[in-house]
């Protein structure tokens, strides 16, 4: 083979050299799975929905990314020309929708009326010779990784509610409405007031708006009103109401007068003809312990029957009623808000050892009311039972103030347990809360929290009369030393308690040297 | 531990040179002694207070340990075993949740099939009936193969000994538990992480603690099979991967994997032998007949020569005998000649 | 052609004198090893207790040392007679080999005087290291066996010489069955390590990896070892430039089909387990710079050397293999071992373990040489020429 | 009767290393034997 031909052959075969070294390469595309990105709340994913009714989505696999358009930013830029640059005007109030006052509309309208206007003004701005504006198709269509939106809903809480009932001048007319069906036309009816989102769905029916563009017509427009007048408002700006941060700004008032709305102080959870214990429920004091209404009425401010019937699941995926009460999975349940009260760091030092299961006596706390018998239909009217948890007994032999825990004293000196002043402690925050108060039931219950499985109340077993030896294999009882350890740690760590190293209960008696 | 597709696999490999398939224990499984201890470390629990080193220093007579317990600088590295500390506690922070920092002790797994006794070459690793791998340093030769392959960085080595150098580590207190009592480290942990007991038993302990607070474990007893499980056990709510543990290893055993292969070499010594010699055989035959082809070939040319040389000497004799006879005729002729002349002289005379 | 005795100036060559320095300190170093243990003379640790010793003189110069073998079996077994002159250098090489592999281990031990217990004490057959340690033992006596033709021949003991002649074929059949047996069982080693190997190298294949590297080390052991030996006792050497290059260019043959089974079979070890995205990472790095630096292009350089028949190509070809297998091995056994270590805990040779490895290296040559200079090894024995 | 794997291993593996042992030693008298003659014809 000659010169040549060789350099010929050489170089044909490095080609294929370097293409299996690629295919080898290329085969191995390394996965990124870093943070996620955190978009701001401001953005709004202009992914228009694929419901097939609305949207024919024929050419779903032809589209484009969706477009992220940055409110805050476009606000900015066009600051000095005012919302309605963009957001129609209807009847004097600005419509929060692009350019147009309905949401309906085939896919293509929506897609040519986003392209004619937002190319329009980018066209317009570039001649102005104002900065760089996105115009080619993949400046705006352009895939992201996925990312973690900082949007937050607004919460309506008492507080909030009641600045804005105060603003409002105590006229609920300016917010609250109901459809009148005859004449079909919004009218006020006293007692009917109840939460937007309980009406307004997911997206427009007809002239029911969804309830984001109902929620931004009333609220931007009336801060934008009082703005105009010189009072004072809430935010007219995304971030304003949806970033997490700008929420905790949110003025707290100190104390909030009753939102009268008809609803009763006392009243009985019975549902006819079932054989449970009627529940005495203290309507009042409940909403003092929630945030707002819609912690519990999460969907209507009628009586969970109305949607829950026993033992059958609704139509619209509503659980049963038993489920509605108990699910503790569920934030709107009474187990779970329960549960959700003693996740606290003032509970846990105890709770965290309950675990799952409740305790023995807990139904009666609520199952306190009669019995009806099939013939009686009318409960007696319920009064309130107060519950009121005696006093901790003074120390004594019984109740030591403090004790010296001995037993074990070897490398450490003996460690004095500050009995009595834990105690009080605790007591203290059990007191504070009327829901701890009626499920703990005795002062004693206290005690169980480390004289478990003794029954409540004075002399409970003592730590070395089941902890003296280590429990045989298959039983989880530890010996009296991880006990000791075990518990009083254990509880600190739950309850944030920074004392947990060993110096902190005793000292050594070794001295720290010989160690 | 059937056939196991990798024994198989590494059989068939190491068999391109010599058919034969492999299977280090053939179809059997084994369960281990019954009734073996073992040790459940449940992570939650643990407080680093290093009381267990302590301890285990005590009981096997090492220097207490170094920085003491309290100096918390020491979590700030990462530490093994050493020839002078059988058990360390290391510091595991999850910060990306903010959840407090996690301790796991860190000692030989005393695993049920162990990887140093199937890789000791002087059997000097054996796996004892309580459930300890006890260490025989009046066999052992020092090559080191056994630190150099336990997975847990366990084993440790005496390189600061030059004549009776061993290996040390963790006997989960072999002469304690044959009186009776429990490892010092059990006996010492405040908190009672390290719960010694029969290791079946310690598993359903494991799994009735994982029950009854879901969500502070993950559902998975680390050890019960890893490499064929370990006699220590460990449950806890972090990934075991981000305790410096495995996650999704085999649950074959590291002997199966080790010699797997090996079960191909006593098949290749009894196949080569004849392997070899037919192949000997075959190429010396293939020189015999290469020669006894030459020969032929040349006994051959030598007969076609030698005829060629028989026909010309006979064709020379043949011309040989005719020349013979013309020379006798012409002889006779010119005698015959001769003699009319001398007698026509005599009759002129 | 026995050298006549050697006048002083003579020996001071600076070879000598070189040689003779590292040799000292070795000697010195081994010594220190033995008094003060491992430990003062070795950056060995907890994490990494197998070092240059193991890495270097056990891995690779087992593997270098396997042209014994492979050439004995070509000869004797398949009968390609042509390559009978380099059967002797090349039992040779395979003897001193082995010889060092047996003094590394020893300096690297901890009981070294109990380096027979496994056999007689007690043994442990479920260890790779078991069957490596027998292996090793047999065919360093195989390996004895077979060189001691030459020395026989120089001595002149022919009752002996003729005995040994009449072994030659059993010999050659021992020591190929052993030498398949250890080359891989050392492969096979690191089966019982599977997470402190990394994943590229370690492979359900790998005693099959060591085996095949093991022959292209072998071959090209012989290739560079003959050129080297030929140009420096030119004077010992009988058969013609062009014999040599002949027998260069068949070993460079069977070099590029060795080469090229044990690229595949790399390459068939990672589509095994699909480790293919380990491939982008550093050690991905690392394994492409061994795989395709130091395999593929020693295999397309021996292809060519052999195809245009040009045994300067095929020789640089088998420097270039000598120094992959030297390099795979030591990635195996210490770079690419405990790879998820963090750095500190990571293993650099000191001084003294570089010195030692040095000084066996240097042992090794000095013997070959002794030996060469005296006995019929390139050249036959005028009484005993053509004699099997 | 074997408990753990490793113990079966060793005794199955040691055993095998002698039969294999005594496989190579028998195959050389076996050898000899089977090829004495080839040389006398």
């Amino acid at each position: 083979m000659t010169f040549i031909k060789q350099r010929q052959y050489l170089g044909r075969l490095s080609v294929c050299m370097a293409s299996a070294l690629i295919f080898i390469l290329a085969g191995c595309g390394n996965e990124t799975h870093g943070q996620r990105r955190t978009v701001g709340a401001s953005v709004i994913t202009l992914a228009l929905p694929d419901d097939p009714d609305v949207f024919p989505s024929s050419f779903a696999e032809l589209r484009r990314p969706a477009v992220e358009y940055n409110h805050q930013a476009h606000v900015k830029a066009l600051g000095k020309q005012g919302c309605d640059a963009c957001h129609p005007l209807e009847e004097g109030r600005l419509v929060p929708l692009f350019k147009r006052k309905t949401d309906l509309g085939t896919r293509d309208e929506l897609t040519e009326l986003y392209h004619r206007e937002c190319l329009g003004c980018h066209k317009q701005a570039v001649a102005d010779g104002k900065q760089a504006v996105p115009l080619a198709c993949a400046e705006c269509h352009f895939s992201v990784p996925e990312g973690v939106s900082a949007w937050r809903a607004i919460h309506f809480d008492y507080s909030l509610h009641y600045r804005h009932v105060k603003a409002s001048k105590e006229k609920c007319e300016v917010c609250h409405h109901i459809l009148d069906e005859q004449h079909k036309k919004l009218v006020y009816k006293k007692k009917t007031e109840s939460a937007c989102g309980d009406c307004h769905g997911q997206r427009d029916q007809g002239k029911k708006l969804s309830l984001r563009n109902a929620a931004h017509r009333d609220c931007v427009n009336c801060h934008l009103e009082r703005k105009a007048k010189g009072q004072k408002a809430g935010p007219v700006q995304c971030e304003g109401c949806h970033s997490a941060e700008k929420q905790l700004s949110i003025e707290k008032l100190p104390s909030v007068p009753r939102l009268e709305r008809g609803q009763p102080n006392l009243t009985w959870i019975h549902f006819p003809k079932t054989h449970t214990a009627a529940v005495l429920f203290d309507h009042a004091r409940h909403e003092k312990a929630s945030s707002s209404c819609s912690s519990c009425h999460h969907k209507t401010l009628k009586a969970c029957r109305e949607c829950h019937k026993p033992g059958v699941k609704g139509k619209d995926g509503a659980v049963s009623l038993e489920q509605a009460y108990h699910l503790s999975s569920s934030e709107h349940s009474c187990i779970g808000c329960h549960k959700k009260q003693t996740a606290g760091k003032t509970c846990q030092g105890c709770h965290y050892l309950l675990g799952e299961q409740a305790g023995k006596n807990a139904c009666k706390v609520c199952h306190n009311g009669p019995i009806l018998t099939p013939a009686q239909t009318k409960l007696p009217e319920p009064v309130q039972a107060s519950i009121e948890l005696d006093a901790l007994p003074a120390v004594s032999a019984d109740f030591p103030e403090k004790v010296s825990i001995a037993s074990l004293a070897k490398e450490y000196k003996a460690a004095e347990f500050p009995h009595f002043k834990i105690i009080t402690a605790l007591d203290k925050d059990v007191r504070s809360s009327k829901l701890a108060g009626a499920f703990h039931g005795t002062t004693g219950t206290l005690c169980t929290g480390c004289h478990h499985h003794s029954p409540p109340g004075m002399r409970p077993a003592a730590c070395r009369s089941c902890h003296d030896k280590e429990g045989p294999e298959m039983i989880d009882k530890p010996g009296l030393f991880s006990a000791y350890h075990r518990q009083c740690i254990g509880c600190h760590q739950k309850m944030g308690i920074k004392k947990q190293g060993c110096t902190d209960c005793h000292e050594r008696t070794l001295g720290e040297v010989a160690k | 531990m059937s056939v196991s597709r990798r024994g198989f696999l590494q059989g068939m490999a190491a068999g391109t040179l010599a058919a034969g398939t492999a299977g280090a224990a053939g179809f059997k499984h084994f369960e281990g002694y019954p009734g073996r201890y073992g040790l459940l470390h449940d992570v939650n629990l643990c407080v680093g207070c290093r009381s267990c080193e302590v301890a285990c220093n005590q009981v096997n007579d090492n220097p207490p340990p170094e920085p003491p317990t309290a100096d918390k600088s020491v979590f700030t590295k990462m530490r093994r075993p050493t020839s002078k500390q059988y058990t360390v506690v290391n510091r595991y922070l999850n910060e990306a949740d903010g959840k407090p920092p996690v301790y796991r002790k860190q000692q030989c797994m005393h695993c049920n099939e162990p990887c140093c006794a199937s890789v000791c070459f002087v059997h000097a690793f054996t796996k004892t009936p309580e459930g300890p791998v006890l260490y025989d340093p009046s066999v052992c030769v020092g090559c080191r193969y056994c630190v150099n392959a336990c997975p847990y960085y366990a084993l440790s080595y005496e390189y600061e000994k030059p004549f009776e150098p061993r290996v040390v580590r963790c006997t989960m207190c072999y002469p304690r538990i044959k009186k009776g009592l429990k490892p010092a480290c059990a006996e010492a942990c405040p908190m009672g992480a390290i719960k010694f007991g029969r290791r079946e038993e310690l598993i359903k302990l494991a799994r009735e603690r994982i029950r009854k607070r879901p969500a502070d474990y993950i559902d998975h007893v680390y050890g019960e099979h890893e490499f064929g499980g370990t006699s220590w056990l460990v449950i806890g709510g972090t990934s075991f991967a981000k305790l410096g543990l495995f996650e999704g290893v085999t649950h074959e055993s590291i002997p199966e994997l080790g010699s797997g292969f090996l079960s191909v070499v006593p098949l290749i010594v009894s196949v080569y032998p004849g392997l070899l010699a037919g192949i000997y055989a075959f190429s010396k035959r293939k020189e015999r007949l290469a020669r006894e082809e030459r020969e032929a070939a040349v006994s051959e040319a030598v007969s076609k020569a030698s005829e060629e040389t028989k026909q010309k000497l006979s064709a020379a004799a043949d011309k040989a005998k005719k020349d013979k006879d013309n020379a006798v005729a012409q002889a006779v002729k010119k005698a015959l000649a001769e003699a009319e002349k001398a007698s026509g002289k005599e009759v002129s005379k | 052609m026995n050298q006549p005795a050697k006048s002083p100036a003579r020996l001071l060559t600076p070879f000598n004198v070189i040689a003779a320095v590292i040799l000292a300190g070795g000697a010195a170093i081994g010594l220190l090893r033995f008094i003060k243990g491992l430990g003062a003379t070795t950056n060995l640790s907890n994490d990494v207790p197998w070092g240059l010793w193991i890495g270097f003189d056990v891995m690779t110069g087992v593997a270098l040392a396997a042209g014994g073998f492979t050439i004995t079996t070509a000869v004797y077994l398949f009968g390609m007679k042509e390559y009978k002159p380099i059967v002797r250098p090349a039992v040779l090489t395979g003897f001193l080999g082995y010889a060092l592999v047996v003094v590394g281990l020893v300096v690297d031990l901890g009981r070294p005087w109990r380096l027979p217990y496994p056999f007689i004490v007690k043994a442990g057959p479920t260890s790779a290291l078991f069957e490596i340690a027998l292996c090793v033992m047999l065919y360093l006596t195989t390996l004895f066996i077979e060189s001691t033709p030459a020395a026989f021949e120089w001595l002149g003991w022919k009752r002996l010489r003729k005995l040994v002649g009449s072994m030659t074929i059993a010999l050659t059949i021992f020591g190929l069955l052993l030498s398949t047996l250890h080359q891989s069982t050392l492969g096979a080693m690191f089966l019982a390590t599977p997470t402190r190997l990394h994943p590229l190298w370690h492979s359900t294949y790998i005693p099959v990896h060591f085996f095949v590297s093991a022959i292209a080390a072998g071959i090209s052991m012989l290739i560079v070892e003959g050129s080297l030996s030929h140009r420096v006792f030119r004077d010992q050497v009988e058969i013609s430039h062009e014999q040599f290059d002949k027998i260069t260019i068949g070993l460079g043959k069977a070099g590029a089909v060795v080469l090229l089974t044990y690229f595949i079979i790399k390459v068939m070890a990672i589509g095994l387990e699909n480790e293919w995205h380990y491939l982008a990472t550093p050690y991905g790095a690392l394994f492409l710079v061994e795989l395709l630096g130091f395999v593929a292009l020693p295999c397309f350089g021996f292809l060519l050397g052999y195809r245009e028949r040009r045994p300067l190509l095929i020789r640089i070809s088998a420097v270039i293999t000598v120094i992959g297998i030297i390099f795979n091995r030591l990635n195996v056994s210490i770079f690419a071992y405990n790879w998820q270590l963090p750095a500190e805990r990571r293993y650099i040779p000191h001084w003294m373990e570089i010195w030692v490895t040095v000084a066996i290296v240097t042992a090794g040559v000095v013997a070959f040489r002794w030996i060469v200079k005296r006995m019929p090894i390139l050249h036959e024995h005028p009484e005993w020429r053509g004699v099997h | 009767m074997y408990h753990t794997m490793q113990d079966f291993l060793t005794f199955t593996k040691g055993s095998c290393y002698i039969l294999a042992g005594l496989a190579v030693v028998i195959f050389i008298p076996f050898w000899l034997f089977l090829t004495d003659r080839e040389k006398k014809n």
